[in-house]
């Protein structure tokens, strides 16, 4: 386009809306119910290496979610999510990409997190906000990150990891940018993959952050992760175009739509896409359609907004159990060996579970550090305050009183 | 009169509007069929239909210039952010437009159907993004107000005040209290005025100001003192947005010494302003300097929650000081 | 689409990308440049009362454009921005509208203003803030509005009017809506119409207003003026997509690109539009392409950042013009008549403008009313000590301190 | 050392910014290769090439975002917003976000490479959109830093150190000084510590303090009194968070007296905080009520202006009454 108006020219009498649907998105699904590769369909390179990690994830934070949703309602975290129904969407685009990769989740990635090596002591940490969580201790239970990991901590406010995401990409392209002609010049090393609900979509930032990296080419894979619902809000409430999909067009970025309970499909989908993003330099957006299983959170009672019938419906649909009967097929897993690493899971689980809930709290100092990088004097002096009026009331601060310096 | 915590007296106060006008809406994130995250609309979309009370899409900014403009044209729009957390990406749409709108067009249009509300304010193991308590945020904007009840009573009452005031007003509810406080509420319509302050306890030796959740605080600090010898005058602000200088003045004159107390961070909180004001209004009557027992310079944090906040144990302390000064 | 991911069902085995300029989106023109009918396309039903209002309108907006761009180089005005190009987008899809639809506009559509009826004299007031302006003297010039007029007030913040045109719209469909069934049950009396440039379309508020437009069935047609810049910056550098247009589909919109310096298109193009919205209870996006033939405003020197050369390509483009060709061919317009008023309505400009600039400022109180329904406390005190001030210092404050109570 | 005015100074520091880290970004509105709509980053793009000055899309939450992301990779993220009146669609991206970025991750990330500038201040005939001094709404964030430079030479010295500061930093640029303010700027790079005030003037009376362009109004204000024998301390803040209160405590206990002014609507601005603290600080010193000379309590006028502005007059009138309480 090389009008100044940036449009394709293209001239027409006839007064005709474009409609409201004009696009018609296919939906890609590579493997059948019973683990089959479907009719004109081909599997994706993924070597078994790969494939095994890729279950094994799902399996272990299928059985940690299970296990912490229990946790909670037995008052021992505060809070959990759990990613029921969308393992393969999180965990095989996850697969897809290289371990430096940049992560930007949106909170129910925590598989992203698994696959790259977080380990279950990490996981329990943050759960428990201990002295040995990552962040201190400062948010609520799943904000994970890891800076050694490439997965950006977490943080609540809906959205703001999108832009984010094209900021961070095009810092990863920089120094592939031939200072003289402006062109790349070598194929981006890494990039970054940017999670989000179809609820988080309909925030400005959504809008700002693919635009931003279309025009700027930063290299993202925007993973959106359509799974019915954002809380209570079904989707037909959220928007009215033909799910996230159809807004790729309207950005100049190039789309597809994978079935999220497909690993296979996804994984391809987004191998594909990694490439397109880091041989040319430009943002790739993935709809992944899955239905969010389980509730929004441990807050949350979906019986107050959605059926048991509907819920009933997709109940079957468990994406672990369709990549597991492929590896069967392929041969490479055993059932019985399954099992019982499944059981050997849940023990180590609950021993780690157990071990984390009895780590003390972050010390009183990690209240004020990383406010800034060194603490300002204003804060550094309510911190001498507050150290000396905790030293005259110890009872009543005892989870720091006994260890203030 | 009716035993009601406080989201039933807002949802009262909510239906007693959807009733008077047919034109009202209620809308937000999942506040339709679902009645919000924290209930306080529950049943209104059932009795009022699902185009008066709706899910919007997630967006706040969004949210909130839909709000602008419903109420430009003239209908009572009730807008819920889900978290006062979440109005940031709002902001703009509040500050440069909300609280602008009647002034820039020298009145030929206005926002004054506009309300707003938010639950605010920590307690509730909620971290950095579940806990936050933004009212100075907003108390540098001309052109809005912003109110904030401490009970049930209050919290209808106000609410209604707001909802009729013909002005963009922030309703700031402590969502630590939602059920946590339970009383006596009148079942029939009231509202109880905004910018004025009320008086809750009589005092002599010093002038406790606090609004919202952090009255309960001051309360049981000034329950401390009281067992100390001291006398607490207890203030509940209620209104940041116009406050009400004279009847904290005319504490101050009394008492000779002012304590305010407020969640959010110490540094350009609302404290500063009542300070500053106070220091001027009362200069020659202030027996020791004015104090504020405030959050902490930091994000609001989880594990260290109890540390953090501005509890009856620090605020005492502040008493002590003050008197003793 | 009855799915709870709200998407169309449709699956695909192909590993395939949606290209990211999947839509072919076509201009509507219907006028050539000498005024006739192009071949295959059809004039739109307008009459000759409206056909010539428009023009009068196009003409006078240009012939004010002219003298108030000259009076800010001579110091008698602060500020100024001119529509010249987009004076037929803007008029046409105006006069496409009843008298009490709503007008949320940028701050370059006074066309649209002065086809309301705005009087020179009232154009005049706002741009002297004087205390006639209906603004009171708070904003800068061209921050024109008119409740009698449906002309919301112009707010510099880019893109702020445009979830509100889906509010206000909103409230415009109510009383329209069975409280039984939650369907209209008539058809809507009034829409609003909201326009913005395709700078301002790269905002967040751009993406909440069309997106809950579409969700909550708004009638609101959002007209997108896509004139290639925004201040400096080239439409490509503002987005890869195809226009704005490209933008409908992503939303469930029925869109609409129109040749917007084809005052028939457009108004055709409006008309119909306008007609689904009411009907319909729906937003509709129509995008204009013209190009901005002046400077963003007289604060601004496109030298710096465009071409003489690509400058001079559009020219020759006068949408006035090109409408005149028509009136003349229908035997509406006489092209002396024509000439002689246009004389008369510069001697008019001149004659309004040296009153205006003459009435004098606001009073005090203007200051500090209408910041609430009524003074708040503080503020009333703020103006009694302000009062005492200048009557201390008058001065220093010439403007009001001889018309102080 | 050359003359320069206080955009070339601005220009000054962005160059050898970009020279020292290959890097570094700068972006925002218009940018590019036109260099601003004030012409601050004139030239860079064709020194350091289009993918490293650039022209953003108009969305200044897009501008935070990718800011915040870019900086968060580590690279210098120099981000302008055209006008600090429209700096609050990206309120989210700064007060949730950039300010809160290395505490909630418990230092994995931060984005001390960020920082913002953007023109601000009335004095042009903006009105309503193009006046604002939005500094207070940021100071009630712990982890962002806020500096405010008053003449060129400041300007230079105060942009390297913020953009060198290892946190998210706001650089207020007075607009109405952009050319008016000329002076001696050294060509090479310096910095000036950020958190420390400067005495402008040493005086025994009265303190006078302010930052930005107010300075200028001070100034005036202080020749005024001195030519009624009244002998005033200036100050400049420079920086808003930190703040000094240290140089201002010392300076309050000298004079007795402090006034405070700033272009901002008086409520709840940055005033408000130093007059909370320092009554605080300095109580038993205080000769006179400390006083704010602010903006009134309304969005800024146009046509009234001059009437609204906390100018010299006022600021004197504001001495005399301090003086003579
Ligand atoms: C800015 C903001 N607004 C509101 C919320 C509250 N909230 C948390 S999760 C959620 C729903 C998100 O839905 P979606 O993006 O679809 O993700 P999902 O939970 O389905 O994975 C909401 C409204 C928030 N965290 N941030
Ligand atoms: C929120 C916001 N950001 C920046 C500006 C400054 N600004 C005024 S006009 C303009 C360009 C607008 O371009 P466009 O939307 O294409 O409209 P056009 O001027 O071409 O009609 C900018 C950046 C503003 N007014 N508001
Ligand atoms: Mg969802
Ligand atoms: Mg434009």
């Amino acid at each position: 386009m090389t009008n100044p108006n940036n449009i394709s020219l293209n001239i027409s009498h006839a007064l005709k809306f474009i409609d409201s649907h004009a696009l018609d998105i296919p939906t890609l699904t590579i493997l059948g119910d019973n683990g089959e590769i479907l009719e004109g369909a081909t599997a994706p390179d993924i070597d078994k290496d790969t494939a095994i990690n890729l279950y094994s994830t799902m399996r272990f934070i299928r059985l940690l979610d299970e296990r912490m949703q229990a946790a909670q309602r037995q008052g021992r975290v505060s809070f959990y999510m759990q990613c029921l129904g969308e393992e393969a969407a999180i965990t095989a685009s996850a697969a897809a990409l290289k371990p430096e990769d940049m992560i930007m989740a949106q909170y129910r990635e925590q598989a992203a997190l698994a696959y790259r090596g977080f380990t279950l002591e990490q996981f329990m940490n943050q759960l428990f906000s201990n002295e040995k969580d990552l962040g201190k201790g400062r948010q609520m239970p799943v904000h994970y990150g890891s800076n050694e990991l490439y997965y950006l901590t977490i943080s609540s406010p809906l959205g703001t990891q999108i832009p984010q995401a094209t900021g961070y990409a095009y810092g990863q392209k920089l120094k592939h940018i031939d200072p003289a002609t402006g062109e790349l010049n070598s194929e981006i090393d890494n990039l970054t993959i940017c999670y989000f609900g179809e609820g988080a979509a309909s925030e400005g930032d959504f809008h700002a952050g693919l635009n931003m990296a279309a025009v700027h080419e930063a290299p993202v894979l925007f993973f959106a992760r359509n799974n019915g619902y954002a809380i209570s809000t079904p989707a037909d409430e959220q928007f009215k175009g033909d799910g996230i999909a159809s807004r790729g067009v309207g950005y100049g970025i190039k789309t597809i739509r994978v079935d999220g309970g497909d690993a296979l499909a996804v994984f391809a989908a987004t191998q594909a896409a990694r490439k397109m993003a880091v041989e040319n330099g430009e943002p790739v957006l993935i709809e992944s359609i899955a239905y969010r299983l389980g509730a929004h959170s441990t807050s949350d009672d979906p019986s107050g907004y959605r059926s048991k019938e509907e819920e009933a419906e997709f109940k079957g649909n468990c994406p672990i159990e369709r990549f597991k009967k492929w590896l069967l097929k392929q041969g490479w897993l055993n059932e019985q060996e399954d099992e019982a690493e499944k059981d050997k899971i849940r023990e180590d689980i609950l021993a780690a579970l157990k071990i984390a809930e009895k780590v003390q709290k972050p010390a009183l100092e990690e209240l004020v550090s990383d406010v800034y990088d060194q603490p300002i004097p204003a804060l550094a002096k309510q911190y001498e305050e507050l150290k000396e009026h905790i030293k005259q009331h110890p009872e009543a601060y005892p989870v720091t009183a006994g260890r203030i310096k | 009169m009716a035993k009601m915590n406080m989201l039933h007296a807002i949802n009262s106060a909510l239906d007693i509007t959807m009733a008077e006008n047919n034109q009202a809406c209620i809308f937000g994130e999942d506040v339709g069929h679902f009645g919000g995250v924290f209930r306080a609309t529950s049943g209104l979309q059932e009795k009022y239909g699902k185009h008066r009370v709706f899910n919007t899409p997630l967006t706040e900014q969004g949210i909130l210039g839909f709000a602008n403009g419903l109420a430009a044209f003239g209908a009572p729009a009730l807008a819920e952010i889900q978290f006062a957390d979440y109005i940031f990406p709002a902001f703009d749409q509040i500050v440069n437009e909300s609280a602008k709108f009647r002034y820039r067009s020298g009145n030929e249009f206005d926002v004054g159907n506009l309300t707003i509300r938010t639950p605010y304010g920590g307690g509730i193991a909620g971290g950095l993004y579940h806990s936050q308590s933004p009212e100075a945020y907003f108390a540098h904007t001309p052109g809005l107000k912003l109110v904030v009840p401490r009970n049930p009573h209050q919290a209808k009452g106000l609410l209604r005040a707001c909802i009729k005031d013909d002005n963009p007003v922030i309703f700031f509810e402590p969502k630590r209290l939602y059920r946590a406080s339970i009383g006596d509420v009148p079942e029939e319509d009231y509202t109880i005025e905004i910018g004025k302050a009320e008086v809750v306890k009589e005092g002599s030796d010093v002038t406790l100001l606090a609004w919202g959740a952090q009255m309960e605080i001051i309360e049981q600090a000034a329950e401390k003192a009281q067992e100390a010898g001291v006398s607490c005058e207890i203030i509940d602000l209620r209104s940041i947005l116009p406050w009400d200088v004279d009847t904290i003045a005319k504490s101050v004159i009394k008492t000779g010494r002012l304590i305010i107390s407020h969640e959010a961070p110490i540094t350009n909180g609302f404290g500063a302003e009542i300070a500053a004001t106070i220091q001027e209004a009362c200069f020659l009557h202030l027996e020791s300097p004015i104090m504020r027992v405030c959050g902490l310079d930091t994000p609001y944090p989880l594990a260290l929650e109890k540390e953090y906040v501005p509890d009856a144990l620090k605020v005492f302390a502040a008493i002590k000081k003050s008197v003793e000064f």
